[in-house]
Parts: structure tokens; sequence; C-alpha cells
């Protein structure tokens, strides 16, 4: 199995190289995508029936990498869950790509990149040292950056590039340093070596800091997110589904791997740190995606919430794991991961919807859209689903694990240590904010840019895009429906992953098919299927039931709006005006959100104006002020470059009497 | 004898159908007994009734924008609102669906339902369906963290979010009083009267457009459409009364366990009328005492039952580690 | 033996006939041919088993992947100008009779480098970096222009000054070993002075070892001491740069290295390794902080290259088996992948006709597999996988923290910023719409490419030899 | 038997030497600075003649004669030479005033002599002193060559420097290859004034560097 995946990963590796070559051809963009898709589907499928059989682990040497350790491969529980999340998604983003690629202003610049990418994330999967780690990590990050590069011609996708690609390395030096932490100074890079290790070394606990940090650049975690709304919207739209779907679950892979699993068992503060780090991200994150008129870079900000989310569950199974109430840390655990899953899947659909919408006018601005459902129906319908799954609202599959997260809060008064058993509803209720936002969120995200009439020519002549996309969208939406009304097949999943890292299983028939009750019977549970079926039922019943008895008179008129309807559609309700109150109440202080409204006297003819400006703090208080201060500094260092040759011969007189100096105080 | 699994079945019919009738009614003796406070003969609590007759054979005017969702929107929130109710123990404790969902599923079905009300409200594109939108998207988003942090109190208590556990829980007197209990109601009860529209958040009789929250979101509907709304949201006040009703004072429900007693039955719906009775009562009083307040103010009020929740889980906190 | 005495025969003969050699393109490909001869010479070398040294000659572990090392890149190099200098002739910026003197001390330099690295006295290596300095300024003014003739001049004197420090430092090892060993041409001879170190006078030790880390560090280029290199690099012959960077700079450093190794033999001497920490990161982060204003591109890569030997320098002072190891890798691949940038950098300027990076712009656009090729080069010398750089960096960096985590977060920082900068840069380079004017390709990309797919190579499999020498002499340089 | 007599004498050289550096870097005036180089450079051709004989290391006397011919006599020549040729006015420009400059001599000798103090005398007869005149002297051709504008002042504080070096090698018992040294050296100075001459240097090097320089560089901001 192992071998076999390796040999996948190096097609997919071959098949990028290839693709150069093969781009002049027509039929290049379906070849990749489609070789890729299907390599990627058999991974997934694979790992996932591995993991519900129950494969035991299975490792590999190669003597290639680091001439005197060899390079070292692992296949295990949660890699082989994390490698179906990412596997079974990415194939239905392929099928939409195969459409939507090709319409794009340089689909072979994209094109190469992607089988490696897929190839780099499946191989941190399966990384058992440190080196092979951080290579595939990194060559993840170079491939991603190639990605987002893939319209160079904007400044805008550049910048966002380079800011990717600077925090992508960031990242991999904090790590660099946390494994050389936990190795130690005689630098054994095995994780079986890490895991084995009795005694850690002085700096484990700042090992586990940095590890968290880096892996938290790579998340996109609050405060260390900033790359993250840059590079999505840059991106082509199948690519920013596959960086929410993919990447940033690769690095809350790194982050479960490291704490779960190589730096020994877990300090209470770590678990704390986490469950506050991913509640702030949580909040912050959807709180910015309620503010945001892009609808591409509103999904990026959201993307950080449910981030946020998953690094919150597990930071609360760390804390239970901390505590030894292994049961509960397995069931955060498999909410996280479940959590993970459901993502994939929603986030690619909404991402590649955002693609089919910027295909057909143009435009990221939902102020600028509206009138689409009229337009593109079944675009619209499955968007619909997507933003519901987003919302984590009940049928669909975002619901199930933010559910079981909520369980996973319910149950943390059985925590000992008093910081976390307070500190955790706190976030829980941070959380319940978030869930509520969310649903506020994709309300305005959905019928802002779907409903109510089109607010700009290229939405009135927008068209329904048929064929693959539409197919992929299907797919996607599809399979978040079932997930949602069938949770027990992602959860199952989750569990093993779960039993496979804390070795505990859920309460017995915890996950059945009709029902879901993480605390065993009799505790709460959720019935995906019958809750489905009921309300189906009752609707339709209810139709058919009324239609019997009085058949319905339909007629069509001019909407009522209190008498007085303005055909004017920039008198509808706007995106910023449906925030606006959130925006009061919550945004004021923490992005220093400011409106400055223009009102003209009266008897001026010019339009009034509303101008919002928001800050993201992370940016204002966190990469400004780094690029300010290189500026500064490069300003001035920069006059080294024209000094007369006199300078240059002063300063080596300078280093040469400093050094004589240090010598004679050396030596007396 | 009747096999279990059918009398259950009976049962949570009997129940969804109660509930159905109930709801109607219960707006109706609100508004009765609101009349009569205020001296006036107003109409009979049957009235609800008759309206939503009426409007079921009134033929429906659709705007020309209206889109399949507008229309889809109204059977959707009357049949989600049927199936919260369905899940809520009213008269009997175990129903089968009582299993499908603990009180976050319902409180997450209820969103759902807000979720397309908001949509059908911008689905025409007039400004007060964004205003009534977005609104209730305030409202909402401040209300939510509440409740849970009542579940969380809850669950705290009782162990376990699940309605007929936490309703066993408490009948089995194993709380006596807690102070964290009764912050936890009050906490609840702002948040019923914010989530359904009643003064001083909103107020359903309003005529005046720009003061309107949900009655905004729904302005343009009629017909049956407008009547499945109102139905569903009538239902959504049964819901939440008998939330309370089932978690704060869920005595006299019969429980299913031990086979069905008739009787028992009887006495659970005699009881859940009295408490229905007991709520119509108080919502009129309330409403009388206080007047609408502004839509900013209400962030005070919904933060004050979040405050009184976090309370109350803190306050549990201690009283365990005591 | 015999083998040595071909390496540097060969480049002699062959300066002696490029002198005479008239045609300019004939002259390219004779030069190229030598280069190649010399390469071949040099693998006679790898069946290596360890000839005693003899007072002129000394190869071991350390040098003989050196030498190999600047066979091959001499030998790219040439290859690279033979097309290039044609073009720069065809440009009218060159006249024939330049190109033959420039051939002939293209030869005088790759002869002036072996003896260098091959020779086992101290001296005749003293002479042999002066001499290559002194041909390179020559290279250097190549042009003739004001600017070249400057950056030629301001070479020139710091090179002369430093060349000055290091005799005396030379004179005082002789001195410090002279009480050991006795007068004599043994206490001028690496291998007899390795044996001897522990009984050397360790004042005059350290006081030597000061003046030739000045004196060999201008040469290395190391911060304070690197004003002459980024003009050099500029505006010399491209071909010129890459061997600078690739191979000069790389044998100077050698020089450095083995004087440590003296000092860590002699037990009671100062501990360079401070010394060499210290200068390595000011080099990187001076470098690093210069990237983000540069508007030339050679000049550009001309401080990433202090900025890598300022990281090799820290890694050697770092000191210890993981960090030695990850400084002779880094050396290496550092010289192959830089060499490789300035091919394509030279080619680049030729295409876009400037040297001047908002020129250049969209480079993968115009030219795709130049620029493609330049955008690898620079991801691999910024010490991205699967590069063999990554390698080099992770063990520096891992084995550097557990020791000492302060410098290990600055090194960190360092090459943070240096990163940053260089990709800052690399954008306006390589992406974005491609205005200004597009020629067709003068040369041939395959030096680059050969370069790339080695130090692809190395960063996934290194072969055995090569890491048994890197190890043993990671034991030695301590 | 005579090793005070050659250890008086060799010093004596040495300190001539040393003294000569002083008055280079006091020298206001051209010529007269190139007075004070030829001086150094015939003190140093003197301890390097003998030195061959106190050794009877007969190269030596070969780098007693570059030392006395090219150093002693053609370089000032030259010097002057270009001096007239590119009408260089006559008098120093220093960057640094004289008594600073001095000053700063003074401490680099004192730091010369601490560097050399504990070295052990035993390792050979008269290095010592040698070594430390031949480490102040190296110091302070190099200070000159930093404290003065003139290309021409600079040159000879590099040739006053490179002065030091021969100092130090001929002093050293028995060191090899001190002809080699010496021959290369003398290249390298020979360039050095080709160069300057070539260039047409008048000044000062800063003349080639920024200010008629800078518009080719397109580095500027």
């Amino acid at each position: 199995m192992l071998t076999l995946t390796l040999l996948g990963l190096l097609l997919l590796v071959a098949l990028g190289l290839a693709a150069p070559f093969l781009r002049p051809h027509r039929l290049a963009p379906r070849l990749v995508h489609g070789l890729t898709g299907a390599m990627a589907l058999a991974l997934g499928v694979a790992a996932a029936i591995r993991l519900l059989a129950g494969g035991d682990v299975s490792e590999l040497d190669l003597p290639f990498g680091l001439p005197w350790t060899g390079v070292h491969f692992r296949l295990d529980d949660l890699s082989c869950f994390f490698m179906a999340a990412i596997n079974i998604a990415s194939p239905m983003v392929m099928v939409f790509a195969d459409g939507y690629a090709r319409r794009q202003a340089e689909p072979a610049r994209a094109l190469a990149p992607l089988p490696v990418f897929l190839a780099a994330c499946n191989l941190v999967l399966l990384a058992n040292d440190a080196f092979v780690f951080l290579l595939a990590w990194e060559l993840m990050s170079v491939a991603t950056w190639l990605l987002v590069l893939a319209n160079h011609r904007d400044a805008e996708s550049r910048n966002a590039a380079f800011v990717y690609l600077a925090m992508a390395s960031l990242s991999l030096l904090l790590l660099l340093l946390a494994f050389g932490a936990v190795a130690g100074g005689d630098g054994d890079f095995r994780f079986s070596a890490m895991r084995e290790a009795t005694e850690r070394p002085a700096l484990a606990t700042v090992a586990v800091l940095l590890a968290m940090l880096g892996c938290g650049v790579k998340a996109g975690l609050v405060p260390l997110h900033i790359w993250l709304p840059l590079a999505h919207p840059a991106a082509p739209s199948h690519v920013s589904a596959l960086l929410s779907g993919v990447m940033v679950k690769i690095a809350l892979y790194g982050l479960a791997r490291i704490l779960f699993d190589l730096v020994g068992p877990p300090v209470w503060w770590w678990g704390v740190t986490l469950v506050v780090a991913g509640a702030l991200s949580a909040l912050l994150g959807i709180l910015y995606a309620l503010m945001q008129r892009d609808l591409k870079r509103l999904l990026a900000y959201s993307t950080i919430e449910n981030v946020g989310l998953v690094v919150f569950a597990l930071g609360l199974s760390l804390s239970f794991r901390a505590n030894e109430l292994f049961d509960l840390s397995a069931l955060a655990l498999a909410a996280a991961l479940a959590h993970v899953l459901n993502h994939a899947f929603f986030k690619s659909l909404l991402f590649c919807g955002a693609g089919v919408i910027h295909e057909a006018t143009h435009e990221r601005d939902i102020e600028k859209l509206g009138g689409l459902v009229r337009r593109m129906p079944y675009t619209s319908l499955f968007m619909l689903m997507g933003a519901l799954a987003a919302a984590g609202l009940p049928p669909l599959n975002g619901f199930v694990s933010e559910w079981l997260i909520l369980q996973a809060v319910f149950a943390s008064s059985s925590l000992q240590d008093n910081l976390p058993r307070l500190i955790v509803p706190l976030t829980g209720a941070a959380l319940a904010l978030t869930a509520a936002l969310a649903a506020a969120g994709f309300v305005r995200a959905f019928g802002i840019a779907f409903l109510g009439r089109p607010r700009s020519e290229a939405a009135a002549k927008a068209v329904e895009p048929t064929g693959s996309m539409l197919t992929g969208l299907a797919l996607l939406a599809g399979s978040c429906l079932v997930l949602g009304v069938f949770p027990v097949i992602g959860l199952k999943l989750a569990e093993s992953a779960a039993h496979g890292v804390v070795g505990v299983d859920l309460p017995a028939g915890a996950i059945g098919w009709l029902f879901v009750s993480p605390l065993g019977s009799g505790g709460a549970a959720y019935a995906g299927f019958f809750v489905f079926l009921a309300i189906l039922g009752m609707a339709l019943g209810v139709r058919a039931f009324l239609g019997r008895i009085w058949p319905e008179r339909r007629r069509r008129a001019a909407a009522w709006d209190c008498g007085f309807p303005d055909p004017n559609p920039a008198t509808q309700y706007t995106a910023s005006g449906y925030s606006q109150p959130l925006r009061r109440v919550f945004a004021t202080s923490v992005f220093q959100a400011r409106e400055t409204v223009d009102m003209p006297p009266p008897g001026d003819a010019r339009p009034a104006h509303l101008e919002v400006r928001l800050v993201d703090p992370a940016w204002n208080w966190g990469a400004e002020p780094v690029r300010r201060a290189i500026e500064a500094v490069t300003l001035r260092l920069n006059a080294l470059q024209f000094l007369s040759i006199r300078r240059y011969l002063s300063l080596m007189f300078a280093a040469l009497v400093t050094l004589l100096l240090i010598v004679a105080a050396g030596q007396q | 004898m009747i096999p279990a699994a059918i009398s259950a079945l009976l049962l949570q019919l009997l129940h969804v159908a109660l509930a159905l009738a109930a709801a109607p009614l219960l707006v109706g003796s609100t508004r009765f007994a609101k009349s009569r406070l205020q001296g006036r003969r107003g109409p009979s609590p049957i009235q609800p009734y008759r309206d939503l007759l009426r409007l079921l054979r009134k033929e429906t005017v659709l705007a020309h924008d209206a889109s399949w969702i507008f229309r889809v929107t109204p059977y959707l929130v009357f049949s989600i609102m049927t199936v919260a109710a369905a899940m809520v123990p009213m008269f009997v404790l175990d129903l089968p669906l009582a299993r499908a969902g603990d009180l976050i599923a319902i409180v997450a079905l209820i969103a759902t339902a807000r979720f397309f009300q908001s949509l059908a409200g911008l689905d025409i594109g007039t400004a007060f369906g964004g205003i009534g939108a977005s609104r209730e998207a305030l409202i909402g988003s401040l209300a939510e963290p509440a409740v849970l942090m009542v579940a969380f109190a809850l669950a705290l208590v009782a162990g376990t979010t699940a309605l007929p556990a936490i309703a066993r829980f408490v009948l089995s007197g194993g709380v006596g009083v807690e102070v964290s209990l009764a912050l936890a109601l009050i906490a609840f009860l702002i948040v019923a009267i914010a989530e359904n529209g009643r003064v001083p958040v909103d107020n359903p009789a309003t005529h005046l457009e720009l003061t309107m929250v949900h009655e905004a979101m729904v302005l343009e509907y009629s017909g049956r459409n407008l009547a499945l709304i109102e139905a569903a949201q009538m239902l959504k006040l049964l819901v939440f009364i008998s939330l309370i009703s089932a978690l704060f004072a869920p005595w006299g429900m019969a429980s299913a366990e031990d086979g069905l007693d008739f009787l028992e039955v009887l006495a659970g719906i005699a009881v859940f009328g009295l408490h229905l009775l007991v709520a119509a009562i108080l919502i009129a009083a309330v409403e009388l005492a206080i007047a609408k307040m502004r839509v900013f103010r209400v962030v005070e009020f919904l933060g004050g039952a979040f405050i009184l929740a976090v309370l109350a889980v803190v306050f549990r906190f201690v009283t365990e580690a005591s | 033996m015999n083998a040595l005495f071909l390496i540097l025969g060969i480049p002699l003969a062959g300066a002696a006939v490029l002198a005479l050699v008239p045609d300019h393109r004939l002259g390219g490909w004779i030069n190229a041919g030598v280069s190649l001869a010399t390469l071949v010479a040099s693998l006679l070398l790898l069946p290596f088993e360890a000839p005693d040294p003899t007072p002129f000659a000394l190869v071991d572990d350390f040098n003989i992947y050196l030498i190999v090392l600047t066979s091959f890149v001499a030998f790219t190099a040439a290859w690279f100008s033979a097309g290039y200098i044609a073009h720069e002739v065809g440009s009218g910026r060159l006249t024939p009779t330049y190109l033959r003197f420039y051939h002939a001390m293209y030869q005088v330099l790759s002869f002036a480098m072996l003896l260098a690295l091959i020779a086992n006295n101290i001296g005749v290596m003293w002479a042999a970096i002066e001499l290559a300095t002194l041909t390179t300024v020559v290279m250097v003014s190549l042009y003739r222009s004001r600017a070249a003739l400057e950056a030629a001049w301001k070479y020139f004197i710091l090179g002369s000054v430093g060349i000055a420090l290091a005799l005396f430092g030379t004179i005082l090892v002789y001195l410090a070993a002279q009480k050991a060993m006795g007068p004599g041409m043994d206490a001028l001879t690496w291998s007899q002075l390795y044996a001897e170190a522990p009984n050397f006078e360790p004042e005059l030790l350290n006081l030597a070892f000061v003046f030739l880390l000045i004196g060999y560090g201008t040469k290395t280029g190391l911060v304070p001491l690197h004003a002459w290199l980024p003009d050099a690099h500029a505006e010399g012959p491209t071909p010129i740069s890459a061997v600078l960077s690739g191979l000069l700079l790389n044998v100077a450093l050698y020089a450095i290295v083995r004087f440590k190794m003296l000092l860590t033999a002699n037990g009671d001497a100062l501990a360079p390794g401070p010394l060499l920490i210290a200068m390595g990161l000011a080099s990187l982060f001076t470098a690093a902080l210069m990237l983000y204003r540069r508007r030339d591109i050679k000049r550009l890569f001309a401080y990433s290259s202090i900025e890598h030997m300022g990281v090799i320098t820290f890694a050697f002072g770092m000191g210890g088996p993981l960090a030695n190891f990850a400084g002779l890798l880094h050396m290496a691949l550092h010289s192959l992948t830089k060499s490789a940038i300035f091919y394509a950098v030279g080619l680049a300027s030729q295409a876009r006709g400037s040297q001047q990076i908002d020129q250049i712009k969209g480079l993968t656009a115009s030219h795709p597999a130049l620029g493609w090729a330049l955008v690898a080069g620079t991801v691999a010398i910024s010490g991205l996988p699967p590069f063999g750089l990554f390698m080099s960096e992770f063990l520096l960096i891992t084995s550097t923290f557990p020791r000492a985590p302060i410098l290990g977060v600055l090194l960190l920082l360092g090459l943070l910023i240096a990163f940053g900068g260089l990709m800052l840069r690399l954008h306006g380079i390589a992406f974005g719409e491609a205005d200004g004017d597009r020629r067709p390709l003068t040369g041939s990309l395959l030096p680059v490419y050969a370069h790339l797919i080695l130090i692809l190579i190395a960063g996934i499999f290194l072969p055995g030899p090569l890491v048994a020498w890197f190890q043993s002499v990671a034991e030695m340089v301590g | 038997m005579f090793s005070t007599i050659a250890y008086d004498l060799s010093h004596l050289a040495g300190a001539t030497v040393l003294l000569a550096g002083f008055v280079v870097l006091y020298q206001r005036r051209l010529l007269g600075v190139f007075r004070a180089f030829a001086l150094q450079s015939l003190a140093v051709a003197a301890a390097a003649a003998w030195q061959a004989y106190s050794q009877d290391a007969p190269h030596l006397y070969v780098t007693a004669a570059i030392a006395f011919l090219l150093k002693g006599i053609a370089a000032p020549i030259a010097l002057n030479w270009i001096v007239r040729r590119l009408d260089i006015h006559r008098t120093v420009e220093t960057a640094v005033g004289i008594g600073p400059t001095m000053l700063a001599g003074v401490g680099l000798v004192v730091l010369a002599t601490l560097l050399v103090l504990p070295v052990t005398v035993s390792s050979a007869a008269l290095t010592r002193e040698t070594l430390a005149i031949a480490l102040s002297v190296v110091l302070i051709g190099f200070l000159v060559m930093i404290t003065r504008r003139n290309a021409i002042t600079q040159v000879v504080g590099f040739m006053s420097l490179e002065n030091g070096l021969v100092l130090a090698a001929v002093g050293v018992k028995g060191m090899p290859l001190v002809v080699e040294m010496s021959v290369a050296f003398s290249l390298l100075i020979a360039f050095i004034l080709f160069g300057i001459f070539f260039f047409r240097i008048r000044e000062r090097f800063d003349t080639l560097d920024l200010q008629s320089i800078e518009s080719f560089r397109g580095e500027r901001r």
C-alpha cells in the first residue's frame, strides 16, 4: 500500500513535469486534470478503505535524502484519514477545473504545479522523519506559490504570491527550529526516535510553541493569517478550492502529528493555548468575512473561521488527554477531524461556485451581483447548499461536526485543571457566536449575490455554466448533503483515525447509520436522516395537502414594498447595509471600522456617499511595521553601495583593528 | 395492549397534531388576554384559526422578481418548525423524534428557518426585506450564544443536552433550587422573547414598517404562503414555551418507558395546556408592561441574557468546586 | 600524481595556445575544449586513494571535491562563454583582440585557482590566489567602460590590501610554526603543518589567523570587506561573474577553513569559531538587507553570493560534524547554483538588452525556457526544496538551534530577510507583463539545465564517496 | 657570538623603518612623503642586507637589492614623474587631521607591542621586536592609506605597508620564498602606479568613485 502510494505520488510529479511539454496540445488540460483527479480518487478511496478495514501501520525506509539517516515513510491511521479527507474532495474539484481552467488567461501556468502540489501534500502525510516532512511541506508551498502566480500579470496576485511565499518560508523555518529542538543536538531526525525518546530535550517546550506557530502560519490561524485572504482570491478558483480544501488541512495535520504524536504526553497549557487561539480565529475570521464584499475573500476568511474551529477542537482533545480523559479526547479529536473532512467539501464547493460566478460575470464584488438565482438556477441551488453547510445548519454536513465539537465542549466540565474548565465554556460561547454570525454571513453572501435584482449589467447577463463545471459543483454539493444526512460516513473515518491516535474507541454505538450519540445512547443524539426526511416529507406533504383542498391560484404582480416599489435595483439592500448593525456592534473595536457618510445638502444633485473602512489588525500591527522597518533599514544601509574606496578601506581597517583588539583582549 | 413501536408512533403523531392545533390557540389566547388586560373585549382566542383559513383560501400574489427560493421558503419554514415542535417533549417524555436531536439541534433547526426567511426577505430585492433580514441576523446572532450558554448550564446540571434526559433529571428533583438554573431560566426567557419577536424586541402587531423586524421580512408574502409563515411563527412560540416547560418545569409529563398509561398522557396534556395558558397570560402582561425598544437597545437586552447565562455556568462551576 | 600535472599543465598550455588564436569564435570553443580536458584530467583523481602529499601538491578529502567542482564549473562556464562572448562581439561591446586576451586569461585564471587548491604550500597558495585576483581584475575591466574600470580599480585596490594582509598572516604562520619545526620549507607545507600544529606558538597563530581572515576574507567577500564584490560581478563579463561567485570565493574560503583547521589542531590557540560566526552573520544580514533595493540583476545575485558566503562561514564557525557537513555541502551546491544563475542572467540581459531588472520584467512570459530556468535557480539558491541547498540549510539550522538557540534564531532571521529580498526581486524579474524588447536567445541553456539537474539530484540523493569526504573533513575542521 | 650586535643593528634598522613610517604619516607635502618613503625603503633594504649577512642567507641580498632599487630609488622617481605629468598639486589632502592621525599611529604601535608581548622569546632570536615593529609599520601604512585623499599618498601608504611585510619576512630566520614574494609585490606596485597613470587619477580614488560614476550604476536610489 505504502509503496504503491509513493509510486502514485511519483506519477503525479512526473505528470507535473510533463505538463509543460503537453501544453501546446488542446486536450492537455483535460488530460492533466483527469489523471490528477483519478490518482487522487484512487489514493483517497484506498486510504479510506484501509482506515475502515483497520490495516496496521506500515513503514518504509529508503536510502535517499539525508545521507546517514535516509528517508522514512509511514502510513498510520492519522495520515490515512487526512489522505482520504484531502483526496476525495479534490477529484470533484478537478472535474470542475476541467471546464473552468481552460477559460483562464494562461491555463498552462496552473497546469504543471497542480499535480506536484497534490503529490507534495500527500507526501507530507507519509513523512516519517523531519527531513521528508519539511521537504514535502515546502515543496507544497512552492507549488502553491506557482499556482497563486497563475495569473501573474496583475500586480495584486503577484503581491499575494509573495506574501504567501514569505509566510510559508517563515513557517518552514519555525518548524525547522522546532524539529531541531525536538531532535536535539546529535540530530536524529527520525520521527520514530522522537516518539520513543524517553527524556525530552530542554527545548521541547519551545519546540511545541514553535510548532504551533509554524503550523499556525500555514493553517491561517489569527493573527498569522495575513497571507490567506490575499492568496485565495488571487488564485484561480479551482486552486483556491484546493488551497482551502487541501493545503490548509495539511497544516492542521502537521499540528496534530506533532502535538499528538511526536512531542510526548501533553501538558495542560498546550490545549488551552490552542483552544484560545482557535476560538479567536473562528470569531475574528467570521466577523471579518461578514464585512467583506469580495466573494472569494469572504470565503477565505470563512476558511480562517473553520480552521479556528478545528484547532479549537484539537486543543480540547489535547486538554482532555492531558487529564487522561481519553474517551473525551477521542471524541474531540474525532469532531475536529470530521470538521476537516466536511470543510474540505463545502469550502471547495463554495470556491468553485465563486469561480462560476466570476466566469459568468467577471465580478467578485457581491455588491455588483444579484438576481443570479434566476439566471443560473442550478448553480444557485448548489451554492445554497454550500452556504447552509458553511453556516453549520442542519441537515447539511457542516452542522454535524460543529455539533460534535459543541458536545465535546459540554463534556469539558469533567476536566480537572481549573483554568481550562473555566476557559473552555467561555470560548464555547465564542463558538456559538461564531456559528450565529456564520449563518448571518452566508445569508448575506448568498442573498446579496444571488437574490434580489441584478445590480450590474454583467450580473443581468450571466448565464448558467454547462458541462463539467456544473457537474463538479453537483458532485460537491451532493457529497455535502450525503455527509450531512448520513454523518456516519465521515464520522466512521474520523472515529477510527481518532482511535488510532488516542487508542480509545468512542462508546459503543456512538456512531450509527441513523443516530449519532457520541456520549453513548441516552446522551445527546442527532439523527440527520430523520430530520432531513421529516422536513422534506412535511414540506411536500403540506404542499400536496393544501393543493388538494384549495387548488392554488397564483398571480404575478409588482412587488408590494409598502406601496412604494422602486424599479431601480440601487434601492435594494446592499451587503454593507446588511452587515451594518453587526458592524456597529462587533467590528468598531476590533477592526476600527469607520463609516464616513457624505450627505450632500438639499438641492445638491450629487449622490450621497457612504464609505466603510476596515483594517485587519494582524496586517496593521503585524506585517505593516515589519515592512516599514525593512524599508527604513535598507534605505540607510544602501549607502554602503556608494562609498568611496577610501571609506571601504577604512571599513577593512576597522575590522582588522577590532579583531586585533579582540585577540589582544583574549590573550591578556 | 398495543406494541411499543406502534404506540410510540401514534404518540408522536398525536404530539405533532396537538402542537399544530395548539399553536394558533396559544397566540390567540395571548392576544385575548392582552386585550382583556387592556380592558378591551378583543378577538376571541380562536381568531387565528379563522385568519389562517382565510389566508389559505386567498390567491397568492407573487412579486415579479420572486424566485423559487421565495416560494419554497414558507413550506420549508413551516415544516422545519413542525419538526422542531415534534422534537420537544410537551406532555410525554420519550418520543421517537425527541432522540433525533438535542437542544442544540433544535436551536440549529430554528436557525435554519431564520436562514431561509432572511433569504426570502432579500429575494424580492426591496428595502424592507433587507432591513428585516439584517436586523433578524443581529438578533439571532446575539440570541444564539445565550441559548448555547443556557444549554451549557443545563448540560452541566444534568450532564447532557438531550431534552428528555434533562427533563427527567429535573423531575427526579436531583437539582433542588439552583442559582444557575434560575439565571439560566431568566436568560432563556429573554431569548424566547427576542426569538419570537415579541415586545420589547419587536412588535408583532406593529404597522410601522421601519420598526418591524420579523414582519418586514415577510412583508411580500400573501395567501397560503403568508398563512404558512404565520403558522410557523406561532409554532415557534409554542416550541419555545414548551422548551421552557420541558427544561424548567417538566412536571406531569408522561413517561413512555413503562408502556403507555392513557391517564398519564391525558394528565400530561392537561398540565401542558395549563402551562400554555400561564405563558399566554404572562406574555400579555409583559408586553403591556414594557415598551418596544430601539434596535440597538436590543443588543444590551440580549447581551444581558448572555451574561446571565455565563453567570449560570460560572456559578455551576463554583458550586461544583465547593 | 601525473593527473595533477595534467590538471595544472593543460590550462597553462591552453593559455599559451589561446593567446595565439586570432579568431574569437574558434578561441571560444578551444577554450571550452581545454577546460573540458582539464575536467577529464581532474576526473582521473576520482578513483581516489589518497596519494601521499609531495612538498608541492596535496590532495585530500577536502580539496579533491573542490578540484573536481572547480574544473567542472570552469568547463561549463567556458562552454557558456563560447556562445555568450561571441554575441558580445556581435553587439560591438568587445573587439576580437580583447577576446583573444580574454580566453588566454580565462585559462590562466582556472590554472591559478586549481593551483591554489592543489598547492601543499601556504606560500604557493597565497601566490596562486594573488594571481587569480590579478587575472580577474583584468577580466572585470574588459569592457573598458568607466563603470567597468571603476569596478576593476576598486577590486584591485581592496584586493591588493587583502593580499598584503594575507601575506603577513602567512609569514606569521611560518613564524608560529618555526618554533616547533625549525626553519625551512616544511614550516610552510600543509601536510607538515597539520602534523605539528599542536606545538605551534598559540599567540602568533591567533595573530596570523586575524590577518588571514581579513586578507582572504576580502577575497571571500565577507562584510565589511565585501565592497569590491558587487561591482566586480555587475560590470565584468557574465562568465567571469559566474566563475567569481562560483569558484574564486570558494577558493578563498577554502584557504580560511584550512587555516582554521590549524587553529583547531593547536589546542591553546583562540577558538576561531566566534570570529567566523560574527563575520558570517554580519555578511548574512548586510547582504540580505542590500538585496531589497537592487535594480541591477547581476548586482542582486552578487549580493546573494555574499549572503551565502556568510552562511557558509557561519556554518564553519559553528563547527561540529553536522554544521561542517552543511557548510561543505553548501559550498559545493552554492557554486553550482550560483554559476547556473549567472549563466541564465547573462542570457537574460542579452535577450532583453539590459541588466536593469525593470527592463527584464516578465521573463517567463517573454522567454519561458530561460525564465523558468532562472526561477528554478533562484528557488534553489533561496534554499527551497527539492534542490540541494534545502538539505544544507536544514542541517545547519536544525543543528545550530539546540546548541545555540540565540544564534539559531539570528540565522533564521537573516535567512528569512534574504529570502524575502530575493523573492521580491524575482517577482519583478520573472513575472508580470513583459514589455521592453525581446530578442532571440543567444547562447545555449544546456549548462544551466545541467547545473540545475545536478543540484536537484543532490537535493534528493548524495553519492556515498562525497558523503565520506565531507564527513572526514567535518572531523578535521572540528 | 655577535648576537648582541646583530640584535642592535637589526633593531636599529627596524626602528628607522618605523620612524620613517611616522614621518610619512606626518608629512604635509608630497615630496616630503616621497623622501620619507624612500628613507623607509632604504632602511628595509639595509635590514634585509644585514639579515642576509647575519643569517648567511644569500637570497636575502636579492630582496635587499629589490627593496633598494625598486622602492628606494625607482618608485620615488616614478612618483615624482607622475606628479609632474599629471600636475597633481603638491600638498597632501588629509581626511583626518595630522594630530589625531599621529595619535592613532601611536595607539597602533601600542596595540602591536601588546599583541606581540606574550610571544615567547625562545622561538627565534630577535624576532619579537622585529615582529612588533613590522606589525606597527603595516598598521601605520594602512592608516596612511585611509587618512589621505591623494591617490598618490595612498599608494605610498600601500608601499610602506608592504615594507612592513618585507621587514617581517626577512626578520624571520630561514623564511623561504621571501624573494618570490617581494618580486610579486613589486609587480603589484608596478601595476598600481601604472593604473594611477593610466586612469589619470589626479587627486583621489574618490573621483573615480561616486561623483562621476554613479550614472553608470543604475543603482542610485
